[in-house]
């Protein structure tokens, strides 16, 4: 029993180190300069992560299962088109495009999947050409030009407050909370972590593998498709050009998290901890005002320091 | 190959108080060890003893946190695996550690490549090499041919090929036998002889009672990582042995009753897959069926096929007399098949992932509601297997990779028995597995048996078969070539119908 | 926290957010306004949005949490940056966009018309053609601003011209080795039939250029494109590139800086936009231009 | 044994899946249009591989060693400046650029290897990482400006000809060759296979893990290096944002080239083609004048559907 709960301390040191890093990085910025510190500035860095944060949840579940989305960014972009194209004011209720976009990341994240399953194709070469793809429909789709003039309603849901929240934080809460409850407390949760801990065991634990990927993908599909409607309305327009390789900062911060990327290992706490630190980087940089060359010299150190900080500490 | 017989009255190896702990376990705890060259010394102990540690230190893969080690007399602690082998040390690891996608002679050889100069490897000389040394033990493999494309038993017999090529001063085996038949266990013994005789020193890791009085001079027991005793293996016998290691006798290990055989449970009729053909066959509730044949023979396929794992080409399986198309995995497990592999690592456990949760991975269904899954419930379940098998782990959430070799076998079958199927198969259930948790597993088999359940048992240890079966399959080449009663069976049956 | 002047005044802050620092024209702007930020003794903040919209909106809004005095902004879209302008209103701070519009009002506007861009350097294509011949066109990165903007202009001036044809239209995402490519591989296709070569960029345009003249057939093709950076005006100047179009960036920056310290000061603004025109450059004028 | 036959069999028709497909490309293209297969164009072709081709196999050995590097697009950037900058006329003769150049890639190599070795760090967010830093210093060192007028003989490299041959086309194929042998004739080389294929046996089997990644890195850095100068004397310029996203162009082709993400299996061969199937792609559908939109839309679905041939041969 002693033993177990020894086992259990140094595994919570391991689980905290990225978060040591987190407070250890906010106290830094705090010091620095007297805006981080401030209500209005968290509240704004927290709806700044909302959309990289939605897409690095779906993501987590892909790479937990032992896969990986590249097609994200071109994702965001595509629903964003498509979505902005039903939201025009006096046009459709708000559903409809909400709906529509939900479905068109729900339609890629299957198609993802089923290449990856059926055709056993490399994640990395299928999302890779779906990126691809997926640019040029976005392309096509809003003829290379922004898709403009939404509907207010559209608007709110990226730019409006809802009890003095911004609705995008909203959004990037219940996103957590329900990928929380999933990974944890259920039964296909609990399938991802194994299909991506070891494929060949799952199957001989009668888990239906295919499906459990496929699940995977789709729901990254349909987070990302929601970040594409976010991002859409909180820039009031359908950008075709938009969300360019933002699957990298999601997967980033999936790592930062403590994510493997060989899969099996992962949780929705970390990738949160891992996207609010790329977030106060962003933004505490800016506030500081290094210049925008050092700033990515400085956030590549940063990124590899929090994740070297928390590789320390796990062992 | 250098003798070392001159310094037979100094040891090669001393290990003096050496002692390391993981997090929540004291695996070692102030062992001693006298290796002598020429002498096979075996070193035995219930899983989790803590052999494999100790090996892994003498290698230098892990670091003691105390103690010293005196290899021909000099105090030495190697920092990496390179500078053990470097110093005459090899070592055949209880888990396989092969590379899939290289040749079998670049296994063999791996780190020590034969060259034409410094940096450029003589591939002529690789294969020419490995392949004299694949037939000098007796397996009919060809050096060029990838690793990934052989059977277990195969790569176990590479592995060995591998330790042997080193020239070493100091072989340590850990759990050589484990994968492999009769058959191979003779060659390796005769190379063992060889080495010995050449002045090398072994040691010897192994469950196998007999193996161990038949091989080595001098046996060492571990218990809970502190050396029980060392002494000539003349003064031993099994039964000496045994209360030795378990700490207690264990009278009867094959404890079998025989049970009113049932209904048929599953039957197959004509089955052909990959890497068998026209396999037909009945099991019965309440009988154990054992399989038996030589490595390769095509049990394991079989088998893997009847429970969805592989294709079937043609033929039918009956459940209960009805014809079933068993597609995967989870089609068998509906209908009460139960499947135990023989490869833990790769089809067996998560091994990034806990106790707890292997052993409810595939029975979530009984401690969930709507697909949300009730974790006090899941608690109580893991831990009553925990107890029930008697695995050895600091707790239900420690994670499998850090278990001993013998516990992670526990918690397949703690996983596998724990949906009650109807039809168990067990493919070599016991391998890896101490002698008393052995004991255990053969009471278990029994118990199922005798509640109505039908076994189907892969063994490759003649005596386990023998002592276990009802009925037993023996099959050769993939096909099915004998059949007999338990009480008829003998070693030269089996081994009749088994060779060609 | 703010620094004060000598006379214990305090320095107004302005925030810039910058359509991205790895454009050379922009980094031109910038250092122009820096320059000219410094001479009127005003701390600048400048910020690189990475051709991001959702950036530059984030940027903005860290401005207001900062309480600057006044933000300029060097958008990176049309419709997209415009969020970025009704949060500063509404915050209160006076917002000016330089170099390119955005779809909502800011308080001042100083920059060009990118169409005015395009319809020069075809213009220039069209009288060097001579009113007829074929024309492939490379563009920027699809569905930004500065892309669909040229390529609209170019296109508008095509109207008047029923014997030039566009042959190719294909994008190399401002990039000179993508041109380069692009140019090789319609050499092989079109060989002969191509007279001009219209670039977004000077970037591209150079590109295409050390194509042709691989291929031995730049005397026999146009090329002209926009931003005259010191590569473009080089090769203008040495008789290879046939014209560029020039912007100006020192004009643009010292103006909204001008304009920022206007609205700080809360004097009116006698004009609140300020439309500095393209200047077509060629062999003839080019040497006025490499000295700016 | 017979078994055995087969399964080399059935590896021979993987092993040559890709061929097929590439073929197969070229067999279509050359129908659709007549200016594909001319000798002039399969020249131009080459010569448009080559700076991808160059990264490609600098990446085959990381990818093979069981890593990845997404630094490389940043990585050409910053050599291709720092080498420009000692590559004007009448300054430092052509050697310095080269190996000041080769210098800064090899070191960028060098400390993606060490943090990845000793930092225990994962490579893809350490690669990421240094992405962002080696830009920040391209942008740094160049002051966010293109550094033109090099010497004549610095443009050579990417422009001239030696012996009617384009020399980045005689420097790819030297980089193949020697990489083929390095890969398959040389210690260093086969443990580079198996570090990536099992690094605990190739820990218990006595190699010195990290000293194999470590080189593997360096090797990446250099090539990546010798890339940047190619394209820096290629457009006659070095770009601070030049090589954007180059990484995963590379790494598309290394992975249709049959070498697999999880390391331990790859071959130059494999990744040639890859390099070559992508090129000519490229090619074929700017000759083919096809739309931009459309353009990205076909060379996702040619890339997926190159890799799912060539795997559903491999069944
Ligand atoms: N890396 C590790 N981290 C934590 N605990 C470990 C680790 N390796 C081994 N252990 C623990 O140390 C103890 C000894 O393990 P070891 O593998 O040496 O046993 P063994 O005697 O070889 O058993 P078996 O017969 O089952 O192979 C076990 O309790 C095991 O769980
Ligand atoms: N090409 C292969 N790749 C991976 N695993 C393989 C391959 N060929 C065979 N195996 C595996 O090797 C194992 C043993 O094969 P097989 O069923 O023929 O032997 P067996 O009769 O069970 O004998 P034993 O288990 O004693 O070696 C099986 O688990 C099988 O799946
Ligand atoms: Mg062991
Ligand atoms: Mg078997």
């Amino acid at each position: 029993m002693i033993a177990g709960k020894l086992k259990q301390g140094s595994n919570i040191i391991s689980r905290y180190g990225i978060f040591i890093a987190f407070i250890v990085l906010c106290i830094l910025l705090s010091v620095a300069t007297p805006h981080f510190l401030t209500g209005q500035n968290l509240l704004i860095i927290l709806r700044q992560v909302s959309v990289n944060g939605i897409l690095a949840i779906g993501v987590t579940f892909v790479i937990i299962a032992g896969g990986i989305d590249l097609s994200l960014g071109s994702v965001v972009a595509l629903t964003g088109v498509v979505a902005a194209g039903y939201a025009h004011p006096n046009t459709y209720p708000l559903i409809v495009p909400l709906l529509i976009g939900l479905f068109t990341g729900v339609g890629v994240g299957l198609i993802n999947g089923l290449v990856i399953t059926l055709g056993k194709v490399a994640p990395f070469i299928v999302t890779l050409g779906m990126m691809t793809m997926a640019r040029g429909l976005a392309l096509v789709w809003s003829d290379g030009r922004p898709v403009s003039n939404l509907s207010p309603a559209f608007n709110f849901i990226g730019g409006g407050d809802w009890l003095y929240i911004p609705v995008p934080i909203l959004l990037f809460v219940l996103v957590v909370v329900v990928s929380y409850i999933l990974l944890n407390n259920t039964t296909i949760g609990r399938y991802i972590y194994a299909v991506g801990g070891n494929e060949q065991a799952a199957k001989a634990s009668g888990i239906r593998v295919n499906a459990v990927k496929l699940f995977a993908y789709i729901i990254c599909g349909g987070l990302a498709a929601l970040a594409g409607i976010v991002l859409a309305s909180r820039i009031t327009t359908g950008q075709p050009n938009a969300g360019i390789a933002y699957e990298l900062d999601a997967i980033a911060a999936v790592v930062i998290g403590g994510t493997s990327l060989m899969g099996g290992r992962g949780t929705v706490t970390g990738t949160v901890v891992g996207v609010l630190i790329i977030g106060i980087i962003n933004n505490g940089l800016d506030l500081l005002n290094v210049s925008s060359y050092y700033q990515q010299i400085i956030k590549g150190v940063i990124i590899i320091g929090a994740v070297l900080l928390d590789r320390r500490n796990a062992r | 190959m250098t003798s070392f017989a001159f310094m037979n009255k100094n040891y090669l190896l001393r290990v003096q108080h050496l002692s390391k702990s993981f997090p929540g376990v004291k695996a070692l705890d102030d062992i001693h060890l006298d290796i002598e060259a020429g002498k096979v010394h075996a070193v035995m102990g219930e899983n989790g003893a803590g052999k494999s540690t100790l090996m892994k230190i003498l290698i230098g893969m892990m670091a003691p946190d105390s103690g010293s080690i005196f290899f021909k007399g000099e105090n030495t602690s190697f920092r990496s695996v390179h500078d053990a082998i470097k110093a005459g040390f090899s070592m055949i690891h209880q888990e396989l550690l092969p590379f899939p996608d290289l040749t079998v002679a670049e296994n063999i050889y791996m780190g020590r490549y034969p060259v034409i100069f410094p940096g450029w490897v003589n591939r002529r000389k690789l294969n020419a090499d490995a392949q004299q040394l694949i037939n000098r033990l007796g397996l009919s493999v060809k050096a060029n041919r990838k690793m990934k494309t052989l059977r277990i038993a195969e790569m176990q017999m590479v592995e060995i090929a591998k330790a042997i090529s080193n020239n070493a001063a100091l072989m340590i085996m850990d759990e050589p036998t484990s994968a492999i038949s009769q058959k191979e266990v003779d060659t390796l013994f005769a190379i063992i002889k060889n080495l010995t005789a050449s002045g090398v020193a072994v040691i010897y890791i192994s469950h196998k009672m007999d193996e161990v009085l038949q091989i080595a001079d001098t046996v060492t027991v571990l218990r809970d990582g502190k050396c029980i005793v060392t002494r000539a293996a003349s003064e031993l016998n099994k039964d000496s042995l045994i209360s030795m290691i378990v700490g207690r006798p264990i009278d009867i290990i094959f404890d079998k009753k025989h049970f009113e055989r049932g209904e048929i449970l599953l039957s197959v009729r004509d089955l052909s897959g990959n890497g068998f053909r026209e396999v037909s066959f009945d099991v019965y509730a309440g009988e154990i069926l054992g399989v038996a044949g030589l490595m390769g023979a095509g049990r394991t396929e079989i088998m893997r096929a009847l429970f969805g794992l592989d294709e079937i080409r043609s033929g039918t399986i009956y459940f209960k007399g009805n014809p079933v198309k068993i597609k995967s995995p989870d089609v068998a497990m509906a209908l009460g098949i139960g499947f135990i592999s023989e490869d833990r690592k790769e089809t067996g456990l998560v091994l990034t992932s806990t106790v707890k949760k292997n052993i409810t991975l595939g029975a979530l269904n009984l401690c969930s509601h709507n697909y949300i899954i009730d974790k006090k419930k899941e608690a109580i379940i893991a831990d009553e297997q925990i107890l029930r098998f008697k695995i050895k782990t600091t707790g239900r959430n420690q994670v499998i990779n850090f278990l001993s070799g013998g516990n992670q076998q526990k918690v397949v079958l703690a996983k596998v028995l724990l949906r009650d199927p109807q039809v168990i198969i067990f493919d070599e259930p016991t391998r890896g597995i101490d002698i008393g948790a052995k004991a255990e597993i053969y009471r278990m088999m029994t118990e199922l048996a005798a509640i109505g359940k039908a076994i189907i048992m892969i063994s490759s240890e003649l005596p386990e078969v023998l002592g276990m079966s009802d009925r037993i399959l023996v099959v050769r080449n993939g096909k099915i070539t004998g059949e007999m009663k338990g009480e008829e069976a003998t070693q030269e049956k089996i081994m009749h119908f088994a060779m060609v | 926290h703010q620094q004060t002047n000598s006379n214990g005044e305090k320095i107004p802050v302005i925030g810039a957010s910058m359509l991205s620092l790895q454009s050379e024209f922009v980094v031109n702007l910038k250092d122009a306004m820096g320059a000219h930020a410094k001479e009127k003794n005003v701390e600048l903040i400048v910020n690189d949005a990475q051709r991001t919209a959702e950036k530059q909106v984030q940027q903005v809004e860290t401005f207001i949490s900062q309480k600057v005095d006044a933000i300029i902004l060097n958008p990176c879209e049309v419709e997209a940056s415009s969020p970025a302008i009704a949060k500063a209103k509404a915050a209160g701070i006076p917002i000016i966009n330089v170099n390119s519009e955005t779809s909502a009002t800011p308080d001042g506007f100083v920059g060009s018309k990118d169409e005015q861009a395009g319809e020069i350097a075809m213009e220039q294509i069209a009288k060097l053609l001579g009113e007829k011949g074929n024309v492939v066109m490379i563009d920027g990165y699809m569905g930004q601003a500065a892309q669909i903007k040229r390529a609209i202009g170019a296109k508008n001036i095509l109207t008047k011209y029923p014997d030039i044809r566009i042959l190719a239209e294909q994008t190399a995402e401002w990039d000179r080795a993508k041109a380069m490519s692009l140019m090789e591989n319609w050499i092989q296709s079109y060989g002969n039939k191509i007279n001009a070569v219209f670039a977004h960029n000077d970037e591209m345009g150079m590109g295409a250029l050390q194509a042709l003249e691989q291929a031995k057939l730049k005397d026999k093709v146009i090329v002209v494109s926009i931003d005259a950076i010191a590569d473009a005006l080089q090769a203008v100047k040495d008789g290879r590139l046939d014209a560029t179009v020039f912007q100006d960036a020192k004009g643009q920056g010292t103006g909204a800086i001008d304009m920022a310290l206007q609205l700080i000061k809360k004097q009116p603004l006698e004009n609140n936009a300020i439309f500095i025109p393209f200047q077509l450059v060629t062999k003839e004028n080019v040497e006025g231009y490499m000295k700016k």
